[in-house]
C-alpha cells in the first residue's frame, strides 16, 4: 500500500506547504513594504492583519469573472493555467532537507531553469488572448526581459554549478558543508549579486518592472483578467519568486545547514529562502523603474559578459584546484 | 615553487588576462588611458615574473608545464604549456621589459589619440605581448606557429592602427602577406618534420637529434622550409621589403614589434632549433650569404634614407641579418646575444626617434638639425643608442657584434667575413649622419634657403608619423618650438640607455667564455672600422667638410641604385604583374577561343532549352520541397519495389 | 500495459494530435501555441528514453526559446492588435497523398527490419556520459558547432540592424 | 516499447511536419512544419541511441538542438526582414527567383 502511496503523498504536502508559504509571502512583502515606507500595512484582518490574504483570497473567488468580447478564448482561458504550471513544477526538485524533495534529479537545475523558461508561454498567451494593446506591449516587453536575462540568470546559477561539480540540488547543497558558495572568495559574491539581479529581472520586479508600469500599461498582460483567473496568475508570480529564492538560498547560502538539531533543517533553508525574498523585495521598494533600453543595455552590454568571464573564471578556478568542491 | 615554470607561465598569461580585460570590457576600453594603466599594470607584473623565471633558470635548469591539447583517439597530437629555460627565460625577460617600457612611452607618445583608439591600441599591445610570449615558451611546434601568426596578426593591427590612411592600410597589407610568403613555407617545413620524425615537441626532436634517430635525408629539404619562416619574419632578402614600410605604424610599435621583439622572432626559432640545423650544413651555408649579403643590402640603403625611422627599420633588417649570419657559422649563441643587446638598443633608438618625431612633427632628417639645444636629454640618450649600434666598447653592441665578426670568421666564411666589416663601418656611418643631421648640424632646410614651415607641410601630407602629428604643425608650424618629451618618454629612454651602457660596460669587463677563438686583431679592426665610419659621417655632415653631394657622386652607380632601392620591391612588382598577367593573358586567350566557344555552342542549345523548361522554377521555395517530397517518394518507391 | 507502455501511449496521442493541430490550423498564433505542445510532448518522449538531461535542453532551448522568438515573429509580421491571423492552405490533396505515400513507405521499411526489442541497461550517468563524449570524442564537432552559432548570431544581428 | 514504436511515432511526426511544409501559405507556419520535422528527427536519434546502448545519439540530438535554435533566429531574422522590405510574409509572393 504505502510503496505506490508515498510518491503521491510527499508531492501532496509539498504542494499544499508551498501554497500556503506563497499566500503569506503576500503579506510578509506587503508589511516589509508598509515598514520601509513608515506605514504598518494590513492590520484589520486578524491579530496584525494575520488574516489577510485568506481574507484577499475569498474576495477575488467571490468577483465575477469577466471575459472581454474580443479576446480569443480558449487561450484567454488556458492562460492562467498554463502560467501556473511551470511555477509549481519548478518546486519539483527542490530538495527541502537531505532527501525530502519531490524528485531528486541528476539535472535538477537544469530542470528548474527549463521549466521557469516555460512560464513566457502563459504569460504571452495572457498577454495575447486578452486582445488589449496594452496587455500585447507588456507581454511583448515581458518576452524581451525574459529572453535577455535567462542567459546571466543561467550563468550566475552555473557558477555554484561549477563549484560542486554537480548538476543535483541535493549535491550542490551538501558541497556547501564547509563553506558557503557565498562566502567563496570574490567569485561567490559576484555570483550572489548578478543571481540577485538576474532573479529582480527574470521575475519582472521593479526596478526592472516595465511590463506592468502601471502609468503606461495600466496593470501589464494581466489587465482583462479579473477574479479567480487574476489570483491563479498573482499565486503564479509569487510562486515564482519564492521558488527562485529557495533556488538562491540553495545555491548559495548552504541551503538547510545551520545550527540545532536535523529536523530543523527544513526552517533554516525557509529562514534563508525568505531572507533572499526580502533582499528582493527590497530592491523592489527601494528603486525607480528604469527604461526598456537601460534594461536590455543592462542584460546584453554588462551582466551578460559578466557572467560569462565570470563563469570561466569559476571554471579556471576549478580546474587549477583540481577537484570541484570547496 | 619559481623552478617549475610557474612564473613564466604566470609573465604570459598576466597580458593575456590584460588583452581579456579590455576586449570584453569595452566601456573600460573606451575610456583609453584607464585602460593604458590596466595594460602598464599587468605588463609590470608580467616583467616582474619573468625576471624572477630567468633569475630560477639561469643555470641549466629546465622545466616543462605542459597540458594535452587535441586529444585523437589513443594519442596526444600536440600540447600547450610552457617550457622555460636560460634561453627563454632570458628572452622572455627582454619581451617583457620592452613591452613595459614601451607601452609606458605609448601614454605620452599617443596622448593626441582619441580614447577608444588609445584602448584598442592597447588591447592589441597587450595580444601581441601574450602572443609573443607564447612564442618564446613555445614547448612544441604547434604552439610556436599558432603564436608566430598571432605575432603577424598583431604586427598586421599595429602598423595598420592609423587604418584611416591609405599608406598605413597598404603597408599594413604588404607585411602581412610577405611575411605569410615565408610562413607557408614553414608551416610545411613543420608538417614534414612531423612526418619526418613523428613529434612536434621540440624537447622530444632534440633527443632524437641527439641520438642522430633523425634520419638526414630530405632533412635539408625541411630545413630550409622552415629557414623560409625565418626569412619572412626576419626581414631576409629577398622578403625584406615589407621592414621599412612597416615604420606607417605608430613608432613605439615600431620599436616594439619591429626591432626588439617580433622581427627577432625568425633569429630565435632558428637559435631555439640549431640542433636541428647543424644536421643540414649546407642549409647553413645559405644562411650566412643571405645573411652577409642581406646586412650589406640594407645598411647601403640606410645610408641614403632621409626618414629617420626607414634609417632605423634599414638598421634592423641589416642587424637582423648579423645575428643570421652568426647562426649560419654555427655559433648560434653569438647571434643569441646579438638579438638581446639589439632589442636593447634599437628599442631604445626607435624610441628615441620618436621623441624627435613627436617634437619636430616630421620624420624627415631635412627638416631637423641642432635638436640638441631643445631636446638635450633626447640627444644624450639617442647617442648612446647609436654608439651601442656603431659597436664601440663601453656600449652594448661591441662585444657582441665582435663575436658575431669571429663567429663568422671562425665558420670559415671569409668573403661574408669581409661583407660584415663593411657593415660595420656603414653602419656607424649612418648612424651617426642621423645623430649629427637629426642633432648637432644646422637644418638642411634653412642651408638650402627653403623655410622650414614649407619643408613641413610638404612631408605632413606623405610621412607616416609625421601625419599623426600635423594637428600640432597645422595649428602653429611658425611659432612651432621643439621641446623634451614628457616624462612618461622620457623615463623609458632613460632606462634602456642606461642599460645600453650597463650591458656594455660589464661586458667589457667580464667576457663570457666564447665558443670559439678570435685573432687578436679583430677588436681593433671592428672598432677601427665603426669609428672611421663616425668620422666620415662627422665630417661630411657636421663640419661639412667633404660634401655631402660630391660624396654621394662618387658612389654614383651605387648611390642611384640605393636611392630605387636596388630595385627590389620593383621587381616584386614586376615579378607579380609579369606572372599574374602573362599567365592571365594565356588563360584569357585559352578562356575566350576554347572554352567560350565551346560553351556558347553548348549555351545556345540551352538557351532555347531552357525557354521551354523555365516554368517548371516557380522561385517559390515551397514548390521544390514539393518536389523533393515527390522525389522521396519515387526513391522509396524503387528502393522497396523497384 | 505496462506504466511505460501507458505512458508513450499518451504521449503518443498529444503529440501527434498536436502535430496534426499545428499544421491545420487557421489561427497562426495558435499554431504556434500547438507547436509548444508538441515540443513539450517531445521532451516527454526524450523521459520516457531515460534521457533527461536531453529532455530539460528541448524544454529550454526549444519550447521556452523558439516558441518566443516566433511569436515575436508574428506580433512583427502582423499588426500588432487587429484581425485575427488566418492562414490557409494550399494543395492540402496533394501535400497529404505525398507526404501520406512517405509516411506508408517508411513505415512499410520499419516493418520490415528487426530492431532490438529490449533496451541494454547503461552504466553510470549518462548526463555525464553524453558531456565527456561532447568534450572528447566530438570536441571536433562542438567546436564547428560554436563557430556556427557565431555566425548564426552574427547574420541574424546583420539582418535586424535598423536601416541605415 | 520496442525501437519500432518509437520509429513509427517519429515517422507520423515527420510526415504531418512535411505536409505543413508543402502546403502552408504562411512563411512562419513553413517554419513550424520544420520544427516539427526536424524535431522528430531527434527523437529517431535518441531512440536509436537508447537502444543501441550507445550515447551518440543524445550528443547528436543536442547539436541538432542547437543547431535548430541557430537555424529558427536566422530564418526568423530573414522573415522579419521580408517583411519589411516586401510587407508580405506569404510564400507564394516571394518568388524573385522566378525564371
Amino acid at each position: 500500500m504505502m510503496e505506490w502511496l508515498t510518491p503521491l503523498i510527499v508531492p501532496f504536502i509539498v504542494l499544499n506547504a508551498i501554497l500556503g508559504i506563497v499566500t503569506y509571502v503576500t503579506l510578509l512583502e506587503r508589511k516589509f513594504a508598509a515598514r520601509m515606507q513608515s506605514r504598518v500595512g494590513p492590520y484589520r484582518v486578524g491579530p496584525h492583519g494575520l488574516l489577510q490574504p485568506i481574507a484577499d483570497a475569498i474576495k477575488l473567488m467571490m468577483k465575477e469573472d469577466v471575459v472581454p468580447t474580443a479576446a480569443d478564448r480558449p487561450v484567454y482561458n488556458l492562460a492562467p493555467i498554463v502560467f501556473l504550471i511551470p511555477c509549481m513544477l519548478i518546486f519539483a526538485t527542490i530538495p527541502f532537507a537531505p532527501g525530502l524533495g519531490v524528485a531528486d534529479l541528476n539535472i535538477g537545475i537544469l530542470f528548474f531553469l527549463a521549466v521557469s523558461a516555460m512560464e513566457i508561454v502563459g504569460l504571452f498567451m495572457a498577454g495575447w488572448g486578452s486582445n488589449n494593446k496594452y496587455a500585447l506591449l507588456s507581454a511583448m516587453r515581458a518576452v524581451n526581459q525574459v529572453i535577455s536575462y535567462d542567459l546571466p540568470f543561467i550563468f550566475a546559477a552555473l557558477v555554484p554549478v561549477l563549484l560542486a561539480g554537480s548538476l543535483r540540488l541535493s549535491e550542490i547543497a551538501v558541497a556547501q558543508a564547509g563553506l558557503w558558495f557565498v562566502f567563496y572568495p570574490v567569485i561567490g559574491q559576484l555570483a550572489f549579486v548578478a543571481f540577485i539581479v538576474s532573479t529582480v529581472a527574470a521575475e519582472n520586479r521593479a526596478p526592472f518592472d516595465i511590463l506592468e508600469a502601471e502609468s503606461e500599461l495600466v496593470a501589464g498582460f494581466r489587465v482583462e483578467y479579473s477574479g479567480m483567473k487574476f489570483a491563479i496568475i498573482q499565486l503564479g508570480e509569487y510562486a515564482h519568486v519564492v521558488g527562485a529564492s529557495f533556488l538562491g538560498a540553495l545555491l548559495f547560502l548552504g541551503a538547510w545547514a545551520g545550527p540545532g538539531p536535523e529536523w530543523l533543517g527544513p526552517v533554516w533553508f525557509l529562514v534563508k529562502a525568505m531572507f533572499v525574498f526580502l533582499l528582493v523585495t527590497w530592491v523592489r521598494w527601494s528603486f525607480v523603474r528604469i527604461r526598456v533600453d537601460q534594461i536590455l543595455a543592462l542584460s546584453w552590454k554588462a551582466l551578460l559578459p559578466a557572467t560569462l568571464v565570470l563563469l570561466i573564471a569559476t571554471a579556471v578556478v576549478v580546474v587549477w584546484r583540481g577537484t570541484p568542491g570547496v | 615553487m619559481a623552478g617549475d615554470g610557474t612564473l613564466a607561465l604566470a609573465a604570459l598569461l598576466l597580458h593575456a588576462v590584460a588583452f581579456l580585460v579590455l576586449a570584453v570590457a569595452a566601456p573600460l576600453r573606451r575610456l583609453g588611458r584607464p585602460a593604458g594603466y590596466v595594460s602598464i599594470l599587468c605588463a609590470a607584473g608580467s616583467l616582474a615574473a619573468a625576471v624572477l623565471s630567468w633569475r630560477a633558470h639561469a643555470g641549466e635548469a629546465i622545466s616543462r608545464l605542459v597540458w594535452t591539447w587535441l586529444p585523437t583517439e589513443g594519442q596526444t597530437l600536440a600540447t600547450v604549456g610552457v617550457l622555460a629555460d636560460a634561453d627563454s627565460t632570458l628572452m622572455l625577460t627582454l619581451v617583457a621589459l620592452v613591452a613595459l617600457l614601451v607601452q609606458v612611452y605609448s601614454l605620452g607618445y599617443l596622448s593626441d589619440e582619441s580614447a577608444p583608439a588609445l584602448g584598442r591600441y592597447y588591447a592589441y599591445q597587450s595580444l601581441f605581448a601574450f602572443s609573443m610570449m607564447g612564442l618564446v615558451l613555445a614547448p612544441n611546434f604547434v604552439q610556436l606557429f599558432i603564436c608566430w601568426e598571432l605575432v603577424g596578426l598583431c604586427s598586421y593591427l599595429l602598423i595598420g592602427f592609423w587604418y584611416q590612411r591609405p599608406a598605413a592600410a597598404r603597408a599594413a597589407l604588404k607585411a602581412f602577406w610577405i611575411t605569410k610568403a615565408g610562413d607557408v613555407g614553414f608551416l610545411i617545413g613543420i608538417v614534414l618534420l612531423w612526418r619526418h620524425t613523428g613529434t612536434f615537441d621540440l624537447a622530444e626532436m632534440r633527443v632524437l637529434a641527439g641520438n642522430g634517430a633523425i634520419p638526414l635525408a630530405g632533412l635539408a629539404v625541411i630545413t630550409f622550409c622552415i629557414y623560409l619562416g625565418a626569412v619572412g619574419k626576419s626581414a631576409q632578402f629577398p622578403l625584406h621589403i615589407w621592414l621599412p614600410d612597416a615604420m606607417e605604424g605608430p613608432t613605439p610599435v615600431s620599436a616594439l614589434i619591429h626591432a626588439a621583439t617580433m622581427v627577432t622572432a625568425g633569429v630565435y626559432l632558428l637559435h631555439r632549433t640549431d640542433w636541428l640545423f647543424a644536421l643540414t650544413p649546407d642549409v647553413l651555408a645559405i644562411v650566412v650569404w643571405i645573411g652577409a649579403f642581406t646586412a650589406l643590402l640594407s645598411a647601403v640603403l640606410a645610408c641614403v634614407q632621409t626618414d629617420i625611422k626607414r634609417v632605423l627599420a634599414y638598421s634592423t633588417v641589416s642587424q637582423l641579418s648579423y645575428m643570421m649570419a652568426a647562426i649560419g657559422a654555427g655559433f648560434s649563441a653569438a647571434g643569441f646575444f646579438h638579438l638581446l643587446t639589439h632589442g636593447i638598443f634599437k628599442a631604445l633608438l626607435f624610441l628615441g626617434a620618436g621623441a624627435v618625431i613627436h617634437a619636430a612633427h616630421s620624420n624627415d632628417l631635412t627638416d631637423m638639425g641642432r635638436l640638441a639645444r631643445r631636446m638635450p636629454q633626447t640627444a644624450i640618450v639617442f647617442t648612446v643608442g647609436a654608439l651601442s649600434l656603431a659597436g664601440l666598447p663601453l656600449f652594448a653592441g661591441f662585444l657582441s657584434k665582435e663575436e658575431i665578426l669571429g663567429a663568422v670568421r671562425a665558420g670559415g666564411f671569409t668573403a661574408p667575413f669581409a661583407m660584415l666589416i663593411l657593415v660595420a663601418f656603414l653602419t656607424a656611418f649612418y648612424m651617426f649622419r642621423v645623430v649629427f643631421l637629426a642633432f648637432f648640424a644646422e637644418p638642411v632646410a634653412l642651408h638650402a634657403g627653403a623655410p622650414v614651415a614649407a619643408g613641413v607641410g610638404a612631408h605632413a601630407s606623405h610621412v607616416a608619423d609625421a601625419g599623426h602629428h600635423a594637428s600640432h604643425a597645422a595649428a602653429g608650424v611658425a611659432a612651432h618650438e621643439p621641446h623634451e618629451p614628457p616624462a612618461s618618454m622620457l623615463l623609458p629612454l632613460w632606462v634602456l640607455a642606461l642599460l645600453s651602457v650597463a650591458i656594455g660596460v660589464y661586458f667589457t669587463f667580464v667576457h663570457p667564455e666564447p665558443e670559439f677563438t678570435s685573432p687578436a686583431w679583430l677588436m681593433p679592426v671592428a672598432v677601427g672600422s665603426a669609428v672611421a665610419g663616425i668620422l666620415l659621417a662627422w665630417a661630411t655632415y657636421q663640419r661639412r667638410a667633404i660634401d655631402a653631394a660630391s660624396l654621394a657622386a662618387a658612389f654614383g652607380p651605387i648611390y642611384r641604385s640605393a636611392l630605387a632601392r636596388f630595385w627590389i620591391d620593383d621587381v616584386f612588382e614586376r615579378a607579380y604583374l609579369l606572372a599574374i598577367l602573362g599567365f592571365s593573358r594565356v588563360i584569357g586567350w585559352i578562356d575566350r577561343y576554347l572554352v567560350d566557344g565551346v560553351l556558347n555552342m553548348l549555351s545556345a542549345w540551352t538557351v532555347t532549352a531552357a525557354d521551354d523548361l523555365r516554368t517548371m522554377q516557380s522561385g517559390r521555395a515551397q514548390d521544390y520541397v514539393y518536389g523533393i517530397a515527390v522525389g522521396l517518394l519515387v526513391l522509396l518507391l524503387w528502393v522497396q519495389f523497384g | 500495459m505496462t506504466a511505460d507502455a501507458v505512458a508513450f501511449w499518451c504521449l503518443a496521442v498529444v503529440l501527434v494530435g498536436s502535430a496534426l493541430a499545428v499544421v491545420l490550423t487557421k489561427n497562426l498564433f495558435h499554431a504556434v501555441l500547438w507547436l509548444a505542445l508538441a515540443l513539450t510532448g517531445t521532451a516527454g518522449v526524450f523521459l520516457l528514453l531515460d534521457a533527461e538531461f536531453i529532455a530539460a535542453v528541448q524544454l529550454l532551448l526549444y519550447a521556452g526559446g523558439i516558441v518566443t522568438i516566433v511569436v515575436f515573429a508574428i506580433v512583427v509580421t502582423e499588426r500588432l492588435v487587429g484581425e485575427r491571423i488566418s492562414q490557409t492552405s494550399r494543395r492540402i490533396a496533394g501535400g497529404a497523398v505525398v507526404a501520406g505515400g512517405v509516411l506508408a513507405l517508411i513505415l512499410n521499411a520499419v516493418r520490415g527490419q528487426v530492431f532490438p526489442a529490449a533496451r541494454p541497461e547503461m552504466v553510470g550517468d549518462l548526463t555525464r556520459t553524453v558531456g565527456e563524449t561532447v568534450m572528447t570524442r566530438f570536441v571536433l564537432a562542438f567546436e564547428l558547432l560554436a563557430v556556427l552559432m557565431l555566425a548564426a548570431l552574427m547574420g541574424a544581428i546583420y539582418f535586424a540592424r535598423p536601416d541605415d | 516499447m520496442g525501437l519500432q514504436a518509437y520509429l513509427t511515432l517519429a515517422a507520423i511526426v515527420f510526415c504531418i511536419g512535411l505536409f505543413g511544409v508543402m502546403t502552408r501559405r504562411n512563411t512562419i507556419g513553413i517554419l513550424l512544419g520544420i520544427e516539427l520535422m526536424l524535431n522528430s528527427v531527434n527523437i529517431n536519434l535518441v531512440a536509436f541511441g537508447r537502444y543501441s546502448g550507445d550515447v551518440t545519439g543524445m550528443v547528436f540530438t543536442v547539436f541538432t538542438i542547437c543547431i535548430t535554435v541557430a537555424e529558427a533566429a536566422v530564418g526568423l531574422a530573414i522573415v522579419i526582414l521580408l517583411f519589411r522590405v516586401r510587407r508580405t510574409v506569404t510564400a507564394d509572393h516571394l518568388d524573385l527567383l522566378r525564371g
